[in-house]
């Protein structure tokens, strides 16, 4: 047997076309103006946002802006018990899953009417709706996920928890052990990465070996899938399939979304624009705005009006001026709030 | 039961076993959990179901998330870790996430009824620098986590079963040195958290101990009491909640304080216990307040060396007697 | 140079950048280095060619690894945590592998000259639970590591100096709420480790404080001395190594010792410091060890409200009268 | 454009063979018999261990029996001045890169004149032969290894790493982080994960997504590679590749040999022979012996006497025997020595 053998892996890229007419077909009008009406909101909470922020409101904000249809439309797909384990870009996923704007805005600037009463500022959860924390550590929740899937799976219900994270939070240890156990225990997971190929300033290419995160499926025996995040037809079909696959207990799926933030990373970030990137570059995105491609498609699809759309915005624009100032008018907790629920079941002295 | 001979490792698998039969949400997670390294849950799969047995990977942050996240759904993972050194891999999803996640949510619906078993904390197997150490004080400093250090078969049992009914993470610390001891449980009960056990009553000098340092304590204490010295030793069986009435109401007694711990000294358990005592007992504290502690050194490897760096019988008895 | 004023942040950039100069084997690394969130690095690749600048991926363990790895074979690496908080992540890093390294291996050629910047460290942004941290204990229990809490720009200038110069890993806190105050540099020489600043004379009672906490403790004092109060300020500067003859000179002096700081109470350094003077300074002590210091509760988001966990003026205040 | 594009990324396998005839022939002598003696010597130095463990003390011992070859094969590619980061699994690396039986044996039942001094037990290190710890943290190694690499590419010397891990530590995400970083900067850093289907008492596919390691390469924009972890030639030439690569500057390389343990995981671990694993795999793997294999090959394509072979075993053992009574007449370090090194340039007081 002097025969040796060298065995070589390598990844292999396989693509299939889909045609948004077959996708529109099979979706009903509900749900496509949902996801309309909720990027809509998700830009207008954004506006109230930075109105706030221009009041002098002290906000962690990483806006949505340019990446709406990826969280939107994945939780398009879920039911109200299903479960979200947000990251930090942006409020799709709050708006999606049901939180409202008064809630977000008044936790954003801390009042004790928020959805965490107030001291969780950007680490926006909702029990109510399923959404199980933004933790400030990047990559921290992904584990989390998979907790919270095997708990699913251990109590047989067909339940799912829908992960997203960053390409930053790409390359933490955490990913890789998460989708190690998510994988070996065949636990119903959707994680998506929205790579819009930077993390606060750097590009994609300085810190991650590779340009597409999907690749890192492979590791862990799954297969990846790589859509244009900014389509929101797109993103709601094949992140559907992958949610109906953990539904049948089938285990784990990885869908990497490209897309592009227009914003500065935070509130902080000016230089954004003509900075670390190119005006060039931001500008060609901004073309590719998922708001004005779905409401092109919903016109052209004849699923909609310019009417209907119009008062969708003007209703978003309604909702934003009531929760602005209900977050406004809204109280501080008081001191000794601060120092609750660092326990269940508190008693004095601990 | 009283008469019945148990050892550590054995009461802290007979609270889990017993645990797990009356609650259906517990499921117990480890690495080779199933054969055990320490023998506290060898075997476990004939007891059990292995829907409710995780073998775990060697990712020490990741499962502790996976624990948290099971835990906040209504699972209760009480999760394995082989070495208490392992910890400091997995600081922040114990530390960040899961100590403050309820925080974090604003309450209500989240909680978070994990176990952390650091189990083969301390010196005992002479493998060196990352098998060796004594982690309780890495953990303190944050709200929302409970830590038990128990010193005696009876203790690991009874306070298993209230870390496990407990909605809070704890962390459980199992020590190598006292697997093997044995004891008797006294009871069927949960031990509450935050009840120190005076194992020993004196009037001349408070020893404040807990875990691996309990024993030696009350050696100690014992070999004194020949010498006509009474020392009371308070063996705290948990750091936090930390029963401060117990050791205040001692000190008074008897106006001398020694804390010792297995621990290194520098930022140990006996750091916070004496700046308390210096704080709060001061108009009945005579004299310093002693910590009897590990040596500020790395541990060295082998176990005839290792046992030189943590403080002996010996060690306390000088103590002690430099105060009086 | 006495004159010319200069943030904290600034003097941090002149330090590392004369280190630069003066050695090539110094690089740094980070995430989001060049454009850099606190300022402190922002626009280093106009000095520096980028073979000694690290952008840094979000692997805050593994760049740790990276960097100690680094630090074993020729280079001095200068490493920036983007806040105090990520630390969790690096645990095993930096208190498990940097600071037994050279232990674990035998001494000898072994050495890790690692500076690990803990930037952005403690409140000021508002962002919450796992951004706004005071980590100086957590590492503090850990032999092999020193570490640094400056609270002016001339320490922090000098400390950084003597930090890239050290042979072994050090860590060094940098404060949000400080980045923007102005100082002015003393010297250009590095300040030794080990030695606190006696920010103020006074015979009444001895303040210890480091870091954010430092001009807190400093103004309060000059509010007291209005009142005829007079309170010795000890700012520590390096916690470890630690400057215990300052401390307990100063205590001789006065008989009297509050520590502030704005990190948590329980598990704090002042549990340290507290526990060095009731073990050493008891012979002139008169009265209670108080310790100001930070709430114990995971910190609430927002800037209006993580302010109110942490020690103001006035607790500072109060706590010294009630001693006097 | 309605035609939506959805990618797939797979992996791929691709096998070539390797004719070990070719491999002997490209080889000197020296260098293989340097292999066979330093197997042979790992295997007495693994004989000599027992003896001390049979004698009462107390040692950390993994044996290496079973998997000597990748080890030894692997290091025999490198020169004094390249660096290797072990694992715990043997001892094959220590000597391998040059360590001798004596220092390795005090060190081990921690004698002063070990080559840590004693305190570091089964953490050997060697500056002298540039072994560069031996962590007890599963996978911690790996990122110094990467910052290893990283000052030879900043130093511009053509030295390099090799890492060794476990297939247990592929699951530590040191191991994601440390592959994208050096995959990333592209520096010297060979990884060479031993696969020996085990953890301590756990197989592979409990706590594993994959069964091929190599697939982990894939995540970083590198490919893998499989070989029979115990044909020493194979490893010799496939390892030996993927150095020279790595001194050209072309970056790192993920290698993972199959292999097999013989005895139980570490000197604590009697389970091991029809316990946790079956007693007809045990037997099947000693028959894939790593050097009765080599023996064969040495006789068969002519390169060595049976003689010689025996000659070499012989020195192996009185090497050995050597070793046992040096560590056992050595002292123990003094108690200040305990206390001393946890800083360099120490002064009193820190
Ligand atoms: C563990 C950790 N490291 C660093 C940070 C700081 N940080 C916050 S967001 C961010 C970049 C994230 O990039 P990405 O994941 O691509 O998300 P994006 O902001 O681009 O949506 C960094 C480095 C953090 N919050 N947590
Ligand atoms: C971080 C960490 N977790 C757990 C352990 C305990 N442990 C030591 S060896 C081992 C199994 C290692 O398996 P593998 O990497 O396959 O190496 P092998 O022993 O099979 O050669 C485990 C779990 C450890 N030392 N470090
Ligand atoms: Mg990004
Ligand atoms: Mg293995």
């Amino acid at each position: 047997m002097n025969n040796l053998t060298i065995k070589k892996i390598t990844k292999q890229e396989n693509c299939t076309t889909v045609d948004k007419a077959t996708i529109v077909a099979s979706m009903d009008k509900k749900t496509m103006m949902t996801i309309y009406r909720d990027m809509i909101r998700t830009r207008e909470l954004d506006n109230g946002i930075e109105e706030l922020l221009k009041r002098g409101e002290s906000i962690t904000q990483h806006s949505t802006r340019g990446q709406e249809a990826t969280p939107i439309a994945t939780i398009a797909n879920l039911r109200k018990n299903d479960y979200v384990m947000p990251y930090h870009r942006g409020w799709g996923w709050a708006i999606g899953k049901g939180m409202n704007f008064k809630e977000i805005m008044a936790e954003l600037i801390n009042k004790k009417t928020g959805s965490n009463r107030g001291r969780g500022g950007p680490q926006l959860a909702s029990w109510e709706n399923r959404i199980m924390g933004r933790p400030g550590i990047q990559g921290a929740h992904l584990s989390i996920a998979v907790g919270i899937a095997l708990s699913i799976k251990y109590r047989k219900t067909d339940e799912v928890v829908v992960c997203f994270f960053g390409n930053g939070s790409s390359n933490s240890g955490n990913l890789h052990e998460s989708l190690n156990m998510a994988s070996t225990w065949k636990v119903p997971v959707v994680f998506i990465v929205e790579n819009n190929l930077y993390e606060i300033y750097e590009p994609i290419t300085d810190t991650t070996s590779v340009s597409d995160i999907a690749d890192r499926a492979l590791g862990h025996g799954l297969e990846g899938t790589i859509i244009d995040g900014n389509d929101a037809f797109l993103v709601y079909k094949v992140v559907g399939e992958a949610i109906e696959k953990a539904r049948r207990g089938e285990g784990p799926s990885l869908i990497e979304t490209k897309t592009y933030r227009w914003m500065g990373h935070s509130s902080n970030d000016q230089r954004y624009y003509g900075g670390y990137r190119s005006k060039e570059e931001v500008d060609a995105w901004k073309e590719k705005c998922p708001i004005s491609l779905m409401e092109k498609d919903l016109i052209a699809f004849g699923v909609a009006t310019q009417a209907e759309l119009d008062e969708i915005q003007k209703a978003a624009v309604e909702e934003k001026q009531a929760a602005v100032q209900f977050a406004i008018d809204s109280p501080y907790p008081e001191y000794e709030d601060l120092l609750t629920d660092n326990y269940a079941d508190e008693k004095e002295g601990l | 039961m009283a008469d019945e001979k148990i050892t550590y490792a054995k009461a802290i698998r007979q609270a889990i076993v017993e645990e797990m039969h009356r609650d259906e949400n517990i499921i117990v997670m480890g690495q080779d959990i199933r054969q055990s390294v320490w023998g506290v849950t060898t075997g476990i799969d004939n007891d059990f179901d292995m829907s409710r047995i995780y073998p775990l990977p060697i990712s020490e942050n990741g499962f502790c998330g996976v624990a948290t996240g099971a835990a906040m759904t209504g699972l209760r993972p009480v999760v394995e870790f082989m070495y208490g050194d392992f910890l400091l891999l997995a600081m922040d999803a114990i530390c960040n996430q899961a100590a403050k996640y309820r925080y974090m949510c604003g309450g209500g619906e989240f909680k978070i009824p994990v176990v952390f078993r650091v189990s083969g904390t301390g010196i005992g197997s002479g493998s060196g620098q990352h098998h060796a150490q004594y982690p309780e004080s890495w953990v303190m400093h944050f709200p929302g986590l409970k830590i038990v250090t128990p010193s005696t078969a009876n203790d690991a049992y009874g306070l298993m079963k209230t870390a496990i009914r407990d909605n809070n993470p704890v962390l459980f610390f199992e020590y190598k040195q006292l697997f093997g001891k044995f004891g008797t449980l006294e009871s069927t009960e949960p031990i509450p958290f935050g009840k120190a056990k005076i194992t020993k009553e004196g009037s001349d000098v408070t020893i404040v101990t807990y875990g691996t340092a309990a024993p030696k304590s009350l050696a100690a204490a014992q070999k004194l009491e020949t010498e006509g010295i009474h020392a009371e030793v308070i063996d705290l069986r948990t750091i936090k909640p930390l029963d401060k009435e117990c050791i205040l109401k001692s000190v008074e007694k008897t106006n001398k304080l020694i804390i010792v711990e297995d621990s290194i000294k520098t930022g140990g358990v006996g750091a916070e216990i004496a700046a308390i005592a210096a704080e709060e007992a001061v108009g009945y504290l005579d004299g310093a307040i002693l910590r009897v502690a590990g040596k500020d050194t790395s541990m060295p490897a082998g176990k005839m060396l290792e046992i030189q760096v943590v403080p002996s019988e010996n060690d306390i008895i000088k103590a002690v007697k430099s105060l009086l």
